[in-house]
């Protein structure tokens, strides 16, 4: 594992055991160490990314196909900084809350543990690998859920676990049939030899299946809203912003690299229409949830939506917006999240109705909410709107104007529900509702996440770059 | 710049100066004081003969103001004299009126508007200074806070926008692509231009509604008596002059035969002579009896107009007769408006007498009696009717009947009329000079020397003599008849109004309707769109199918499906 | 990038910058607030001057910044852009001295404060904008910002009209963006030049009027043009300073500028008169100005009466720009500087009557003129200006539409003309005359100060009156609208 | 023939469980189930190990070891958490999607 790119894997992997092998307060210690390591590890690999173009590292010095193959490619790269970025400054809110030391202490291993399987995941070059770890995010996932508020998060995090697991054994079963069909694990063997054939369809077809299973796609999509709906803040903000994330990259790589054209352009339009109705579904449920972290949920399967469109579209301008999607999102959501957790702390619920008249006592986490609203309803100048452009207009190129008219009424929603929590805030505030103002209302981090969400877009050209510059081969 | 130029541009930028001096509180005092003479320089300029042209490219589309024609001057001398005896009249008559500033600023603005639209060289900025006069004398008309003089200013506003509008459609058809035009091009212009029906059309009707056109005079007898009484002068003397300055301006005079329009004007200019006597000798108040005869001696410009209009050959001829007549007229009936004025107010003794003596010269001399500057006009009309034919000389001389009708009852009136009897002194002065100057224009009439012997000759003497007496004659003939008679002021106004009333009560009647309508119909389709009901199940149906899809059971069979169809869709 | 590249980045900075920094002051340092906006607004009215210099000498600013594969974000400083960026600099100083003013002591001023600068920002991202997805990214920034300032009472009505007020520029939003990207799909980058852009396209009709169709939907709505205009009377509860500057000026005028733009500089006025698209949008135009008029005549609160009048006025310049002819041209782009300035002087006068007497109703004004002398003249002044009376503001451009429409032989734009000008002064001249001529009912309040209204409130509203009879009276000097006006038909339409 | 009796079994082993994760009602049903999905396909890597050319092919069986180890500790993790659920079902107190109707959600986690 040499270079930057097994640091990266290996920091937080090594900070999630010491954090939880240390006591309370040196957990913390450790914790805030390693997430800061782990941030300059993935900025070095993007930096060699951006000036060398892709590179490839074999684990261990063992070549294919036994060998683990680690690469860092453009989308590589960028997807280890949109996770740097989002589980550095959670860690950031979660290190930074001294009244909660003791819970910290639990949940510093976990999302430690969390980050270490994403950067894993986004390097791996053997699809054999990229189950082990979507496996392995899945289950910190699950234990970031149990360690949620309220007493039935360990139900949902059950829940979460058993929808799962057929998951990636779906997509397990297809990994066997490619391997038993032309015995290589690399994408860039098994893109010259899968064919059309009856045992790569069927393999096609359960990866696929499996994949938008674990990334809740319409009408897979209601398990990880009850998992949302229960987890903390910070266990939401990884949940909604990057685990969520996981399964639609490696369907990426999947179409990218180890499907031939012939299968995706049949099975897009298949995938086009979940995603359509992902947008929509999302969308109109995200307007009349009664609580602030439902409709953040919703709005997650409605950008879900977003990111699935690429596979009926098809084209590179629609890639560099499906993922531009992704990390908008993910600082989005992540944002959203936080400062629903410093709301809900500061009112002891996350019911909407409370947001009324809020503007002037929480400033940070509202006006954290709105920056992260605008990106989430795609409005200019937020990097939303940038992924949703790259989309519609390569949605106009390739000819699908029914996918452009639902991503533009998907947009029209999202405003729609966005606006329905920031309206709220010019209200006066009814009298009787007591706030406690506490002095570390954590909405900092939210914040800051959602500058990076409305930064990316005022300047996507340098992230477009670095997806270019070593692009997938 | 000569002093001429330096002359006519002070004769328009004083009284604007000082109307907005008396805006400004610490100017206010000597504005007023200034105020009565701001119409000096004009009258300098007017007497002073030399030619002058101030081009200001800065201003509007280039402005050009100066004297540089008769017609200039004859229009400045009447309405620089008019404006300056209106103001040293309302200097005292106006001493003690609460809202004195108030006037003073819209006189002045009036003036210079007035003033401002004689001097103008080009469309624009006549056009400019027309409606700076007009908006202006909005605030003589409604300057009594009486309920008639409310309804005179409306009707005045009303009648005055008309007149607006149809002169700016006129003016942009006319200009159409060059934006501005010097006024001398302006009748070679209408006659080029490739609308001239439709402009002439809108010339007339526009400048019809300022110098009081059968059926569009409406607003003049009521509006004309409603302000005081300096203001009445000016506006009944220079003002309704510039409707006839706007004619002579732009109408294609020897230029182009137009004997359609020609017809047009000569019948109704005399329709309006005849009709104006016939309803003015019914009224009670002097001062609207005036106002007819207003309109009644208009309606012999209108008809002179009427045959240059005809036949291009007697332009010049009744260009001439229509200058003379104008300043005549309203010189006259200035001096006339002031007398009544001060005759209905002097107290009883030599002072009422005097006035009442003064009242009937200027009575006599409007009228046309023989010797007086009234005959010597009506003289310069005969003549433009020599080729016209009998008709036209026999149409004048009734005409004549109808003015001297118009005068008697004047004066029976303000004999009989037992007015306020003013405590304060009467403004003498004035008056009495604006009555010499009409005299004396026979002496010196601006236009031609020759007519003077033909005012004398025994011939001329007779032909203006019987139509007078006539008149006289019938008047006392037939006084008890017109008692019974009360015509309203503003006779065909009272149809306009009512007709205005109910169309108004339509149009706003339709505008609340539709605005009801579409109310309505936003509410209609905010029922349909969004009925809460219907939401409300809407709601509880998706949240239920969203409730069934999270489930175990369901979500397999949604995996199964998808693997299925994406196998079927690559095969 | 030299210095010329970023003056006009610096134009959209010197508003976008300080208004982000007000969010952050505490409310009650009102002084540094005020000097930061100030100082903000004389900074970017002295970069204008700078650019204008230099557009008229014949040069051209631009920025270009790399934003999203195939289309940069541009921001180009040319005549056309010139003057809307130099009217919406002038009045934003003035309204600023207003907003200070009218906003005396009454809660959040920084968050108005701040938003009121970004929405400024986006009203020069507007205008300086040099292809269609910078117009889109700033044109929907404009909404972001506008929001907040037309719900900043906080009272329940206050937010319903935010609400109307989201829900037609946020669906107008969608179909301005839908067109962009039609059009940015077919003909790849869409930038601003001067004959129209989309010549190879000629041939797909379908296409360019199905795009032409959502362009000027999406920008209907911020220019009011009838069935979309029905969020302004309502976004009339928002404070004088926003109806005023935003609503009568920079918002409302985005979109007609944003018409101006997609007809000349996207499709180019052949294209689109070939297309047969400018003649509907030109009855649209026509039936909004009597439409507005009419409904203006009915209103009886007299913010809504103006805000109609908003609404019929804006369709001048959008009937000048879309009828075939280079004086209708001039006309309609001088209406743009000459219509904001008589509109924001009336908005001002309608902010010092309910502010100094607690004025709102129509009727309410009998006899206003002797208690508030200056206001009511300006009132008078900009009222007559908008019947088009000489030699005001509006006179001059109804005279050059009026004279363009003869040029071009349509003559029912001359009808449409005058029919405006009667209906204007049938539902303003009513209110000066009771004004001036009107007796109160009852005793006007005495004067708080030595003015009849504070000094903050009353000097922008004599300066935007001088200004709107200043430029009709001078219309034909070197600097004013109506050349530069001229100069922008020469140079840009008719080339 | 014996490989593709493997592979069959395995496919058919897999097909059973995945339909029982489904409908099973109970927790623990749910979770022997899972144990049984992951069973299947390592039976089928199994089975694909045997390449006829070249004997044995080790990947396959480095495969099913990793396999194993994710899918034990899955399992163990899932037992873990049903201890802590006591009897109540999976889709108890599952009445809406967000369970609006719980307790107040105190912020008790970071």
């Amino acid at each position: 594992m040499t270079g930057a790119i097994g640091w990266a894997i290996l920091i937080p992997l090594g900070g999630a055991l010491l954090a939880a092998a240390a006591g309370e307060r040196a957990s913390r210690w450790i914790a805030a160490l390693a997430a800061a390591a782990t941030t300059c590890a993935a900025i070095g690999v993007a930096a060699s990314v951006a000036r060398h173009g892709p590179s490839r590292h074999p684990a261990g010095g063992w070549l294919a196909p036994l060998g683990i193959e680690l690469r860092a490619d453009g989308l590589a790269a960028t997807m280890l900084l949109t996770i740097a970025a989002v589980a550095g400054l959670v860690a950031a809110h979660a290190l930074a809350d001294r009244s909660r030391a003791a819970a910290c202490a639990r949940s510093c291993p976990l999302w430690l543990f969390t980050w270490a399987a994403l950067d894993a995941l986004v390097v791996s070059g053997d699809i054999f690998n990229l189950y082990v770890t979507l496996e392995l995010a899945t289950l910190a996932a699950v234990g970031l859920v149990a360690d949620g508020e309220g007493p039935d998060a360990p139900r949902a995090a059950l829940r979460y676990l058993l929808f799962a697991l057929p998951g990636s054994l779906l997509y397990l079963l297809g990994v066997a049939l490619i391997y038993g069909e032309h015995g290589a694990l690399d994408p860039a063997t098994l893109g010259a030899h899968v064919g059309a054939s009856a045992p790569d369809t069927a393999a096609m077809a359960l990866m696929t299946a499996g994949l938008c299973l674990k990334a809740a796609l319409f009408p897979l999509h209601a398990w990880p809203v009850l998992a949302y709906t229960r987890a903390s803040p910070v266990a939401g903000a990884l949940l909604a912003g990057l685990v969520g994330k996981a399964a639609f990259l490696v369907l990426v790589r999947l179409w990218l690299e180890v499907y031939p054209a012939t299968f995706t352009s049949a099975a897009g339009p298949v995938l086009g229409t979940l995603a359509a109705g992902a947008i929509l579904w999302g969308s109109l449920h995200a307007l009349w949830q009664p609580r602030l972290r439902a409709v953040i949920a919703y709005s997650s399967v409605a950008h879900t939506g977003y990111l699935f469109m690429w596979f009926a579209l098809g084209t590179r301008d629609a890639l560099a917006g499906a993922l531009f999607v992704v990390m908008s999102h993910a600082a989005a959501s992540a944002s959203m999240f936080l400062a629903t957790g410093a709301i809900a702390r500061a009112l002891g619920h996350d019911r909407v109705e409370g947001l009324t008249g809020l503007a002037h006592r929480l400033p940070i986490p509202f006006f954290a909410l709105a920056l992260a609203g605008t990106s989430a309803m795609a409005m200019p100048p937020s990097s939303g709107f940038v992924g949703k452009w790259l989309l519609v207009r390569a949605a106009f190129e390739t000819g699908h104007r029914l996918w452009a008219a639902v991503m533009l009424i998907g947009g029209l929603l999202a405003a729609a529900y966005v606006f329905r929590l920031l309206r709220r805030a010019f209200l006066p505030r009814p009298a009787g509702e007591p706030i406690a103002i506490t002095r570390s209302s954590g909405g900092h981090a939210a914040l800051a996440l959602a500058l990076v969400a409305i930064a990316l877009g005022l300047a996507p050209g340098l992230a477009l770059d670095l997806l270019r510059g070593g692009s997938a081969p | 710049m000569t002093a001429n130029d330096a002359l006519a541009v002070a004769a328009i930028v004083l009284p604007l100066a000082v109307g907005v001096a008396i805006g400004i509180r610490s100017l206010r005092e000597a504005a007023l004081a200034a105020a009565p003479w701001t119409a000096l320089p004009a009258f300098v300029a007017a007497l002073d003969g030399g030619a002058s042209s101030v081009h200001a490219d800065a201003l509007l589309f280039g402005t050009t103001i100066g004297v540089e024609d008769v017609v200039t001057r004859v229009f400045l001398v009447l309405t620089a004299t008019v404006w300056l005896a209106s103001a040293a009249y309302a200097r005292t008559y106006m001493a003690w009126d609460p809202r004195r500033a108030r006037y003073w600023v819209f006189a002045s603005i009036t003036a210079s508007g007035n003033i401002g639209l004689v001097l103008a060289q080009d469309v624009a900025s006549f056009y400019l200074f027309y409606s700076v006069m007009t908006f202006g004398a909005y605030g003589l008309v409604a300057h009594v806070s009486t309920a008639e003089a409310r309804r005179a200013g409306a009707v005045y506003l009303k009648m005055a926008l008309l007149g607006e509008m149809l002169l700016l459609a006129a003016f942009v058809i006319l200009v159409g692509a060059r934006i501005d035009l010097p006024l001398h091009e302006a009748p070679r212009a209408v006659a080029d231009s490739p609308h001239r029906d439709l402009v002439v059309g809108l010339l007339l009707a526009g400048f019809g509604v300022k110098a009081g056109a059968i059926v569009l005079h409406v607003w003049l007898p009521v509006a004309h008596p409603a302000a005081p009484t300096p203001a009445s002068a000016a506006l009944s003397g220079a003002m309704i002059a510039a409707g006839v300055l706007g004619w002579l301006r732009f109408l294609p005079l020897g230029i182009v035969a137009l004997p359609g329009a020609g017809r047009i004007c000569l019948a109704a200019g005399f329709a309006a002579a005849f009709y104006g006597v016939a309803v003015g000798v019914t009224q009670r108040d002097p001062k609207t009896v005036l106002a007819y005869s207003s309109v009644s001696q208009m309606g012999f410009v209108t008809a002179a107009l009427g045959v240059a209009l005809a036949s291009p050959s007697t332009a010049p001829l009744a260009t001439a007769a229509i200058l003379f007549y104008v300043l005549h007229h309203a010189l006259a009936k200035a001096a006339l408006f002031l007398g009544t004025g001060i005759a209905m107010t002097a107290p009883t003794g030599w002072p009422r007498r005097l006035a009442l003596a003064g009242l009937l010269v200027s009575a006599l001399d409007l009228a046309g009696a023989p010797l007086s500057s009234g005959a010597l006009a009506k003289i310069s009309l005969k003549h433009l009717a020599a080729d016209r034919g009998a008709a036209f000389g026999m149409l004048l001389s009734a005409g004549a009947i109808g003015s001297t009708l118009l005068m008697v009852r004047v004066l029976s009136l303000a004999a009989a009329r037992r007015g306020p009897v003013a405590r304060r002194p009467l403004p003498w002065v004035p008056w009495l000079l604006l009555l010499a100057l009409d005299v004396a224009l026979l002496a010196a009439p601006p236009i031609d020397r020759e007519r003077l012997e033909l005012l004398v000759d025994p011939a001329s003497v007779a032909s203006a003599a019987w139509p007078v007496l006539a008149g006289i004659a019938i008047a006392f003939a037939g006084r008890r008849l017109v008692r019974g008679l009360a015509i309203p002021p503003g006779d065909l106004l009272v149809v306009f109004e009512r007709v205005g009333a109910w169309l108004r009560a339509r149009i706003t009647g339709a505008v609340r309707a539709g605005v009801r309508a579409e109310d309505a119909l936003r509410a209609w389709l905010a029922r349909r769109v969004a009925v809460p009901r219907r939401r409300q199940t809407l709601l509880r149906e998706a949240s239920r199918l969203e409730h069934g899809l999270s489930g175990f059971a369901p979500t397999g069979v949604a995996l199964l499906v998808l693997g299925i169809v994406l196998a079927w869709a690559s095969r | 990038m030299t210095l010329d590249a970023l003056l006009p980045l610096a134009v959209v900075l010197t508003s976008l910058l300080p208004g982000i920094a007000i969010f952050w002051l505490a409310e009650r340092d009102t002084r540094l607030r005020t000097t930061l906006n100030l100082s903000a607004a004389i900074a970017k009215l002295a970069l204008v001057v700078v650019i204008g210099r230099g557009v008229l000498a014949g040069e051209i600013f631009e920025t270009r910044l790399p934003f999203v594969p195939g289309a940069d974000l541009v921001l180009r400083a040319d005549s056309l852009s010139l003057l809307f960026v130099s009217l919406s600099a002038v009045l934003w100083l003035v309204t600023t001295v207003y907003a200070v003013g009218y906003l005396e002591g009454s809660p959040h001023r920084s968050r108005f404060f701040g938003f009121f600068s970004i929405s400024v920002a986006s009203t020069m991202g507007v205008a300086l904008a040099g292809n269609l997805l910078t117009f889109f990214v700033f044109y929907e920034t404009l909404t972001l910002s506008t929001y907040p300032l037309v719900v900043h009472r906080g009272t329940p009505e206050a937010v319903r009209a935010g609400d109307l007020y989201l829900r037609y520029t946020l669906s107008g939003g969608v179909l301005l963006l839908t067109g962009t990207a039609i059009l940015y799909a077919a003909a790849g980058s869409i930038e601003f030049t001067a004959g129209g852009v989309l010549g190879e396209l000629a041939g797909r009709r379908g296409l360019l009027i199905a795009a032409f169709a959502l362009l000027i939907a999406g920008l209907g709505v911020k220019a009011a043009l009838i069935p979309l205009h029905t969020w302004l009377p309502v976004a009339m509860v928002a404070p004088a300073p926003v109806s005023a500057l935003l609503h009568a000026v920079a918002v409302v005028k985005a979109g007609a500028f944003g018409i101006t733009r997609v007809i000349y500089d996207v499709y180019g006025i052949r294209l689109a008169d070939r297309l047969g698209v400018t003649s509907v949008l030109a009855v649209v135009a026509a039936a909004t100005i009597l439409y507005g008029s009419l409904k203006a005549l009915a209103q009886d609160d007299l913010k809504r009466r103006l805000a109609y009048s908003t609404v019929s006025q804006v369709s001048f310049i959008v009937l000048g720009v879309t009828v075939v002819g280079k004086l209708l041209t001039i006309g309609g782009i001088a209406h743009l500087v000459h219509q904001g300035l008589m509109k924001i002087t009336l908005f001002f006068c309608a902010g010092n009557l309910a502010e100094e007497l607690g004025i709102h109703g129509v009727r309410e004004l009998r006899g206003a003129g002797r208690r508030m002398p200056l206001t009511m003249i300006a009132f008078t002044l900009a009222s007559l200006g908008m019947i088009g009376i000489p030699p005001l503001a509006g006179f001059v451009t109804k005279w050059y539409l009026g004279a363009g429409a003869v040029e071009v032989g349509s003559s029912w734009v001359i009808a449409v003309l005058i029919a405006s000008s009667l209906l204007n002064a049938a539902y303003l001249l009513p209110i000066v005359r009771d004004a001036w001529f009107g007796e109160p009912s009852a005793p006007w309040p005495a004067r708080k100060g030595r003015f009849e209204v504070g000094l903050w409130l009353l000097l922008p509203t004599i300066v935007t009156a001088a200004a709107s009879v200043g430029v009709g009276l001078f219309a034909a000097t070197k600097l004013s609208p109506l050349a530069m006006a001229a100069l922008i038909a020469e140079r840009e339409i008719h080339p | 023939m014996t490989p593709l009796l493997y592979a069959s079994s395995g496919v058919a082993v897999f097909a059973i469980a995945l339909y029982r994760i489904f409908t099973a009602g109970d927790v623990l049903r749910k979770i022997i189930a899972a144990n049984l999905l992951g069973g299947g396909v390592f039976l089928i890597l199994v089975a694909i190990a045997r390449r006829p050319a070249a004997g044995i092919d080790p990947v396959p069986h480095a495969l099913v070891l990793t396999g194993i180890v994710v899918s034990v500790s899955a399992t163990a993790c899932a037992l873990a958490l049903a201890r802590r659920l006591e009897g109540t079902t999976l889709d108890d107190g599952d009445d809406g999607d967000d369970g609006s109707d719980d307790t107040e959600v105190a912020g008790r986690g970071p």
